[in-house]
């Protein structure tokens, strides 16, 4: 046995040794680049794998939605509409009957059937799989094939966003993934999509070619080229220079420069992330008397923040919900910028002279968030409150956030893509949530009888109260929900999604 | 000479095991890593699963010693982002951190040398004091401003160069131009120090003695005297050309392992941020062994004695 | 930039200095640099003072021409994103550098010091552990290692010195090793020895003395260093936090901005290299002016 | 001395030293003649300017020292006159040179053999494989064991006494008509500059090689010259020959640096020291270097420089001693 | 008459060679290889030979400076080889040293007055201030004038050094002083000066010397007694005017033929020693000087010859020169 360890290590020196002396893939890429005219995405962060069973963040997701369907698909405007299922009927509360798609492919040729369905929940839901997302489906009972393209899904309870959740349940074949692995398969996905990948180049780029068999019109644009490159100003560079046609995350202040280019535009859209300061009310500050919380929301412009920091393309919100999202409630209002307000409430709660108290906050996640949060702070100071910024690398960030050991204030943008009140309340302003800010009873009440109401009215209804409740607690500071950016060539016709995917089916080149 | 490798050997393998605990020490200061992989809707039971499932449950020490022994197989374990192994992630990305930090560096030592070499030999003049005051402006630029100042130049103003990305000889311009230039900087300055040394020393004296054209005396002679001090010098910069391709890297979009490194440093992502430092590492290493054989090459007093 | 010693002994250093113009003017600046750090309080625009309605102001001496402007000086070298004023931020900005950069210097240098001369004098096992982890830090890029630092105990004005002061030991423990070695074969320290010094005096006494001189050029060198290292940081958003500025973070910030404001990248940028290219002029000088083969010169 | 025929003659020679503070003149105004076949030798302490005189003769001063005035024959042709090159060609074949540190006057990183036939390539025209039956032969003369192994060592690698006899053979290999050997002996031990003498003194004789031989040590100089130039102060103190310098010494320098060295015949005996130190370039006294240390200076002495004056047995002396009012005064130049 | 003040039996010094010791075993270097010394207050007793024969390890050996491998070393009456930190400390206040590079020997960042005080403060033998004065007392004597006690080293020249290392290594009064090549990085003219200072103080400070040098007229000039090193070893040891009246080892005679003659015309045979001296660290079998010896036989590639007198106070290693002699 020790020997043979050995040996496989003498092996891997040397494979090493080769891999350094011949160092060929160099120019490599050039060759696989060479493909008359593709779309060139530079996107900011490269994914860490094509698996849809395991791989959710916005990047991979980002391609995953171009190589693979879902049961159900999700249009601009936030509908479910049918894909990979031509239909399904609700049998109950806890039970759907998909009938899907016949004759749909993969990209290697493998059929698309009720088996492939079955395979891909299962594999979420199977702990060897290591997947993150195995909690997302974690309300799925069973899966049972009625026949080849038929297939029913029972849930353990009735749960409201199962429709939103089959809209990202990406499908993959089953025969392919067993027979490379897993590994493998996260470099080279198979799916049904319109575009199917031709190479991954790490750290520099993907490639996916048009699928001519897509069960709908295939796509219009052959190549779609994803660059990776994580300085917005190299992407901005690029994009201005032609050699891209679609950047994502530029920065806001070079939105003139980029409009200013005749080639090239700068795109915006309602995104679904809400951005707002986290106020922790279980840990000792003055932040547990209720007047503070409302007086902080007094204190900052937002107005100004958005109109100087953010393009002047965000909205003010309210509390935690957007116009779209179900649950929302166009009575509630936004606390208006009123700093002597809030410096009287402040006195009121005996901050006459203010207080210090500490943010934290991780740099370069959410738009210009360095730059808000100094915003934040400068606002703050001005009605007495002296905040000490504490940027912290996003991963130590991500530990306290969800280990709950933040300082009493934290900065923080949620990304609703169900587009439902539960999926911001539930994890952010609920007794014991994945975010700590408040423990209100009335609110947890409220949330929990949402939860388990199917009939849509009365849930609004539930959603409605507990919005306003959450508005006068103000368990955060209630900034602006963000917006999506993009920079963009103008020959290419293409809208963004409010989701930040970027799905590329529907793009277009002008002149072709 | 074969002493001489044989000892260097050892040293550089006593060197990796500290580089190699070091990193492992300061990774295991910090925060949670599983966190950052997990679903943020994760449960505390789901993160112990993941945790053991990584094997990042067991105590320190019991790590540690499991630790040395995999990496003495080359065994990193898989990417806790990607679930790749993180060795393969860093092969993959070595060849593009090994062309540009040798293209750095041949820029470098080739614009360097003959400018240090002039500016000996023109001690004093204003060629001399020109070269001495543009070499220390080179290094008095931070990497990434120089970076993004090229950006701004020939990305944006006369867009000629792509500002990022990967693959023809094109895209190599701006990362190696931004890289080389503190290295040139220092080049400058040391080739210009040795030759000065080198100028003083009594066998260039007796050289003229004997009547040897000037020519022959600066390629044959001190120009090959000269260059023992550049190469220590290469092998001691060799650090801050990798150290600054993490900068330079992330600026270009450029796919090397500087650019991983610092992704996987973020992400807390253990197995590949010590793969990409042990082959940073012994990169370093084997760099300056080979240029320690140059050197024997060069002089007798180490090729013959040792 | 040579200096002859019977010029150092007669002129002093003040007197050699005028001879060296560029030696000269990198006094000045640097001592400009200074002042503007000391008085940096005294500017009378506020670095922190935000004013979200005159951000990205560009450069002006107009005091009046921006209604709602916080104060009513000019914002000489223009505003930021949040419209606070360049030229306060940047002096502050210097205070920080310039604080960051000596603490770690000085963290750098007695570890270093310290190492080098016990390493040095002491010699055998002791030698060899030392010099093996200084070989082992050499052969690891300092981006690398203050990445992992920073990430494992968090970003912060006393950490980053911390982080650069503790990855900067080494020069100076190789360095102050080195000359311990070579100072040690002069017969002075025999000398010291034969009349019955004890180690310790002789260490103290007549060795570090002798290596003072490549000690203060070593420390101005690698303060010039750690003024980019802190910059480098500060890009990689691993350096001193906001609102705080240091002219690393004003530039890392200033990316933010690139397309829209040439004046955050460009101002910091240049006064950054002024600062360094002084110290590193300073250094240099330093360099001839204790000629360090004074000892065994004749 | 008229018959003989001259072949290095230096008239006049002053070579000024740019340093931080100021210029000096390390030669100052040094005249003498050469004759074909002789030995001469310039003895003086540190700082006298006799490396400095070697040096101008050679043409290789520093970059901050520069000949003023004077001229240099070799063979009637003027150095001085030359063009760089045509310096170096004169160099290369006429003028062979030894410098005192056998160590560092090699190239570290060639071989001996490559060294010595460097010059037989450049000047001679030598192929390769020529040079090398020719070093080796020059490697025989200066009585180098196993010359051909030695042909391919490095300098390193020699001992002292056998890397200066490689420097004599590198000095030899062009043939030159005159060899300027600069303290050829300082760095060795005694028994090793034995040998050397030895081998300087056989060689001279045999290829009857014209010698200028710069020391500091009169034992050395007794050894192996026809004549001495005395040189305190970048001046000629004396010249004479080398009987006359040991039995007959005319200038009170002279005369105090012999009674002031310990010789094997000295034991117990007090030496009679010269006061003060030799005065540094740049502290030089004016008139008469040495009047400040001499027991016999007088008021005119520290004022003006004494001129040569020339004694019977040719004994040519700068002192105000033997320089009368109404005596002629100045060079006068034998040709 | 003569009292003995310093006794050296059979003293090795060993170095291990500085190269690799991490793969295969380096060679020791026998820099010293079993020397006897006997010398008397009073005396100025000569160590001569050529460099790497060993007389300035000698010099340090005995004083401890450097630490010897084995023997025994005995100054007036007290045992140096054993002697632990603290009397080795005391026993240096009455053993010094004069070096030979006076520009290496001074501190160069310390006032001359302090350099020369040093010994005193180090030693607890005064405070500051009456060290001070002691200082400058001895600063005096050796040709320092008080006002320029004040300066560094640096502004002094080669000779004046040497007289402030002279001042260091007679400010606590000791009885015995190492003077190693104390005057050969000196010009002519200022080493009379020297020599003539060192015969001085000798009397004055009743002074014994060990005088280490290569330069045979200056060891004639200053000693009395003298003994001659070769690898490591004496060869020959005699009364100084014996010794130049008729040196018997074959090294000896070589090398006092090997000074070139003082005068241009006195008729002196040479004898010319061929080769070089071997290495220290893999000395010849037998005699060591056999590999360059003009008269060497079969006998001394064999077997060392031992230090055997031949005359009152004259000893001799040679097998040959003992036959002759006889």
């Amino acid at each position: 046995m020790y020997t043979h360890k050995n040996l496989a290590s003498l092996f891997k020196l040397a494979l090493v040794v080769t891999l350094i002396s011949s160092a060929s893939p160099l120019f490599a890429a050039q060759m696989a680049g060479s493909e008359k005219d593709p779309l060139i995405v530079v996107q900011s962060a490269e994914p860490t794998g094509l698996d849809p069973i395991v791989d959710r963040s916005v990047p991979s997701y980002s391609l995953t939605i171009n190589i693979f369907d879902s049961l159900l698909e999700k249009t601009q405007d936030g509908r479910n509409v049918p894909a990979l299922a031509e239909s399904y009927d609700q049998e109950s509360d806890t039970s759907w009957l998909f009938h899907l798609r016949k004759g749909v492919k993969f990209h290697n040729g493998e059929d698309f059937n009720a088996t492939a369905v079955k395979y891909s929940i299962e594999k979420i839901l199977d702990p060897a799989s290591k997947s993150t997302r195995a909690r997302d489906l974690n309300w799925i009972d069973k899966v049972e094939i009625v026949d080849n393209y038929t297939i029913r899904i029972t849930a353990k309870r009735p749960f409201p966003l199962a429709a939103h959740y089959f809209t990202e349940l990406q499908i993959v074949p089953p025969v392919y993934r067993e027979k490379v692995g897993a590994q493998q398969f996260k470099l080279k996905p198979i799916g049904t999509g319109a575009y199917q990948l031709v190479s991954w180049d790490m750290g520099n780029r993907i490639t996916l070619k048009r699928n001519d068999n897509y069960w709908k019109t295939p796509a219009s644009i052959q190549y779609v080229e994803f660059q990776f490159v994580s300085s917005s100003t190299s992407r901005v560079a690029t994009l201005l220079g032609g050699r891209a046609d679609l950047i994502t995350d530029p920065p806001v202040t070079a939105q003139k420069q980029i409009e200013k280019n005749r080639k090239t535009n700068f795109v915006t859209a309602t995104g679904t992330r809400v951005i707002f300061v986290g106020l922790d009310t279980l840990q000792d500050s003055p932040l547990k008397d209720v007047r503070v919380r409302q007086a902080l929301n007094y204190a900052i412009d937002k107005d100004a923040i958005i109109k100087r920091l953010l393009g002047n393309s965000a909205a003010i919100t309210s509390t935690l919900l957007t116009d779209k999202d179900f649950g929302f409630d166009p009575a509630v209002k936004p606390y208006p910028y009123n700093p002597e307000k809030a410096k009287e409430l402040l006195a009121q709660a005996g901050y006459k002279d203010g207080f210090s108290i500490t943010i934290d906050t991780a740099s370069g996640r959410y738009i210009n968030d360095s730059a808000v949060v100094q915003a934040i702070t400068g606002y703050l100071s001005k009605v007495g409150v002296n905040v000490n910024i504490n940027t912290m690398e996003f991963g130590a960030y991500n530990s306290s956030l969800f280990g709950h050991k933040t300082a009493p204030m934290y900065f923080v943008g949620w990304g609703n893509p169900v587009f439902d009140a539960s999926y911001v309340f539930n994890f952010i302003t609920m007794s014991g949530s994945l975010l700590r800010t408040i423990e209100n009873p009335a609110i947890d009440k409220l949330l929990k009888d949402a939860n388990e109401t199917v009939d849509q009215a009365k849930r609004k209804n539930l959603y409605s109260q507990a919005d306003k409740l959450i508005n006068e607690a103000a368990p955060a500071i209630f900034l602006y929900k963000q917006p999506v950016i993009y920079g963009m060539s103008t020959r290419l016709n293409w809208s963004p999604r409010s989701d930040e995917f970027l799905y590329m089916y529907d793009a277009r080149f002008i002149n072709d | 000479m074969i002493k001489f490798i044989l000892r260097r050997l050892i040293q550089s393998l006593v060197t990796i095991v500290i580089i190699v605990s070091v990193v492992f020490l300061v990774l295991n200061l910090s925060g949670d890593p599983i966190r950052m992989i997990a679903s943020p809707t994760a449960s505390e039971a789901d993160l112990a699963q993941l945790r053991s499932a990584y094997g990042l449950d067991k105590p320190l020490a019991v790590r540690y010693v499991n630790y040395l022994s995999k990496v003495a197989h080359l065994e990193f374990g898989e990417s806790l982002r990607t679930q790749q192994e993180a060795l393969q992630m860093v092969l993959k990305r070595l060849p593009a951190t090994l062309v540009l930090a040798f293209s750095a560096l041949v820029l470098a030592t080739i614009v360097g040398i003959p400018i240090g070499m002039l500016a000996a030999l023109k001690k004093g003049t204003s060629i001399d004091s020109t070269a001495v005051l543009i070499s220390m402006i080179g290094q008095a630029m931070p990497v990434f401003w120089i970076a993004l100042l090229l950006i701004f130049l020939f990305g944006v103003l006369i867009p000629i160069l792509p500002p990022s990305g990967y693959g023809t000889p094109a895209h190599l311009v701006l990362p190696t131009i931004s890289l080389s230039l503190f290295l040139l900087a220092g080049i400058v300055r040391v080739t210009r120090s040795s030759t000065l040394e080198v100028l003083s020393q009594p066998f260039v004296n007796v050289l003229n003695s004997k009547g040897i054209s000037e020519h022959l005396i600066l390629i044959k002679h001190i120009f090959r005297n000269a260059s023992i001090p550049v190469l220590t010098q290469l092998s001691l910069q060799m650090r801050f050309v990798i150290g600054g391709s993490v900068v330079v890297e992330s600026v270009f979009g450029w796919p090397g392992i500087g650019q991983l490194l610092a992704q996987s440093a973020y992400g807390r992502d253990y197995p590949v941020v010590i793969a990409s430092t042990f082959f940073i590492a012994l990169f370093i290493l084997v760099f300056s062994m080979v240029l320690d054989i140059f050197y024997g090459l060069i002089d007798p007093r180490v090729r013959v004695w040792k | 930039m040579e200096i002859t010693k019977t010029k150092r002994r007669e002129k002093g250093y003040f007197g050699v200095l005028v001879k060296h113009p560029l030696a000269l003017i990198a006094h000045i600046i640097l001592l400009l640099a200074v002042i503007a750090a000391v008085f940096a309080n005294f500017f009378p625009a506020d670095a922190l003072e935000q004013d979200l309605m005159s951000s990205l102001l560009p450069p002006t001496l107009h005091a009046d021409s921006f209604p709602g402007a916080a104060s009513s000086f000019p914002h000489i070298l223009g505003t930021d994103s949040l419209g606070r004023d360049l030229t306060a931020r940047i002096l502050l900005a210097i205070r920080i550098s310039l604080l960051v950069s000596f603490f770690s210097v000085v963290i750098a240098m007695i570890v270093g010091v310290t190492l080098g001369l016990v390493s040095g004098y002491i010699g055998g096992a002791v030698d060899n552990v030392i010099m093996r982890i200084v070989d082992a830090l050499m052969s690891l890029p300092f981006v690398v290692l203050a990445i992992a630092v920073v990430a494992a105990i968090g970003p912060g004005l006393i950490n980053v010195a911390l982080v650069l002061g503790f990855t900067g030991w080494v020069t100076f423990a190789k360095l102050v090793r080195g000359e311990v070695l070579r100072i040690r074969e002069y017969s002075f320290i025999e000398a010291a020895n034969s009349i019955g010094c004890s180690s310790i005096r002789i260490l103290i006494k007549h060795i570090l003395p002798q290596t003072m001189g490549i000690i203060l050029v070593n420390a101005t060198l690698t303060m010039g260093q750690m003024i980019v290292s802190e910059a480098t940081l500060s890009f990689l958003g691993l350096g001193v936090p906001a609102p705080t500025p240091t002219l690393g973070g004003i530039l890392a910030d200033a990316q933010q901005t690139f397309f829209a404001a040439w004046w955050i990248m460009v101002f910091p940028g240049l006064i950054l290299m002024a600062i360094i290219l002084s110290i590193n002029i300073i250094g240099d000088f330093l360099r001839d002016y204790f000629d360090t083969s004074e000892a065994g010169s004749r | 001395m008229s018959e003989q025929e001259i072949l290095l003659s230096v008239r006049n020679l002053r070579t000024l030293i740019k340093t931080a503070n100021g210029t000096f003149s390390a030669v100052d105004g040094v005249n003498f003649d050469l004759e074909k076949g002789k030995a001469l030798g310039i003895v003086g302490e540190s700082g006298s300017g006799k490396t400095m005189l070697s040096m101008s003769i050679l043409g290789l001063l520093p970059q901050t020292a520069r000949i003023s005035e004077g001229e240099v024959f070799l063979n009637g042709e003027d150095l001085r006159t030359l063009s760089k090159k045509e310096y170096k060609k004169i160099r290369g074949k006429k003028i062979g040179t030894i410098f005192q540190e056998p160590l560092t006057s090699f190239d570290p990183l060639y071989t001996i053999g490559d060294q010595i036939a460097e010059s037989l390539k450049h000047h001679c025209g030598l192929k390769r494989s020529e040079a090398r039956i020719k070093v080796i032969e020059l490697l025989e003369t200066v009585g180098i064991p196993r010359p051909e192994s030695v042909y391919d060592e490095f300098p390193f690698q020699l001992s002292g006494g056998m890397r200066q006899r490689a420097m004599i053979a590198m000095a030899l290999a062009p043939s030159p008509e005159i060899i300027i050997a600069d303290e050829p002996t300082t760095a060795l031990d005694v028994t090793i500059q034995a040998q050397i003498l030895e081998l300087l003194k056989d060689l001279q004789k045999e290829r009857n090689v014209t010698v200028l031989f710069v020391s500091h040590d009169l034992g050395v100089i007794a050894e192996i010259v026809d004549e001495v130039m005395v040189v305190y102060g970048g001046q000629v103190m004396e010249h004479t020959d080398v009987n006359n310098l040991f039995y007959n010494p005319a200038h009170p320098y002279t005369k105090a640096l012999l009674k002031a060295r310990p010789t094997l015949t000295t034991e117990g005996k007090r030496l009679r020291a010269i006061a003060g130190q030799v005065p540094s370039l740049e502290a030089r006294p004016s008139g008469c270097p040495f009047h400040p240390r001499c027991e016999q200076a007088t008021e005119k002495c520290s004022k003006k420089a004494p001129p040569m004056t020339v004694l019977e047995n040719s004994i040519r002396v700068a002192c105000w001693l033997y320089c009368h009012e109404n005596e002629k005064s100045g060079e006068q130049p034998n040709v | 008459m003569c009292e003995e003040i310093l006794s050296v039996k059979d003293l090795k010094t060993y170095f291990n060679s500085r190269t690799s010791t991490f793969l295969g075993k380096s060679p020791s270097i026998r820099a010293v290889d079993g020397i006897n010394l006997s010398i008397n207050a009073g005396e100025s007793f000569g160590l001569v030979g050529e460099s790497g024969c060993g007389k300035s390890t000698t010099g340090r050996s005995i004083l401890r400076l450097i630490q010897p491998t084995s023997g025994s070393i005995n100054f007036a009456g007290r045992d140096v080889m054993t002697a632990d930190k603290k009397s080795l400390r005391t026993l240096r206040r009455e053993m010094q040293m004069i070096f030979q590079d006076p520009y290496s020997s001074l501190n160069p960042r310390m006032r001359v007055l302090d350099i020369v005080a040093e010994p005193l403060i180090v030693h607890r033998l005064a405070k500051p201030s009456e060290a001070a004065t002691k200082a400058k007392k001895v600063l005096d004597h050796c040709g320092i004038p008080d006002g320029s006690v004040q300066r560094f080293p640096r502004e002094f020249s080669g000779g004046q050094r040497q007289r402030i290392v002279i001042a260091r290594a007679l400010v606590t009064r000791p009885r015995f002083i190492v003077a190693d090549e104390p005057v050969s990085a000196l010009d002519v003219s200022i080493q009379a000066q020297i020599l003539n200072l060192l015969q001085d103080l000798r009397d004055e400070y009743s002074l014994t010397y060990l005088f280490i040098s290569h330069d045979l007229a200056i060891v004639r000039t200053v000693t009395n007694r003298i003994a001659v090193m070769y690898l490591g070893k004496i060869v020959e040891q005699a009364d100084t005017s014996v010794f130049f009246s008729g040196p018997l080892h074959p090294y000896s005679r070589a090398l006092l033929s090997s000074v070139p003659r003082e005068t241009p015309d006195e008729d002196k045979k040479r004898i010319i020693l061929t080769g070089n001296i071997p290495s220290a660290a893999n000395p010849p079998k037998g005699c060591n000087f056999h590999t360059r010896c003009p008269l060497f036989t079969e006998k001394c590639k064999k077997i060392a010859p031992e230090l055997i007198p031949v005359s009152k106070g004259h000893s001799v290693a040679c097998h040959l020169a003992l036959k002759s002699s006889k």
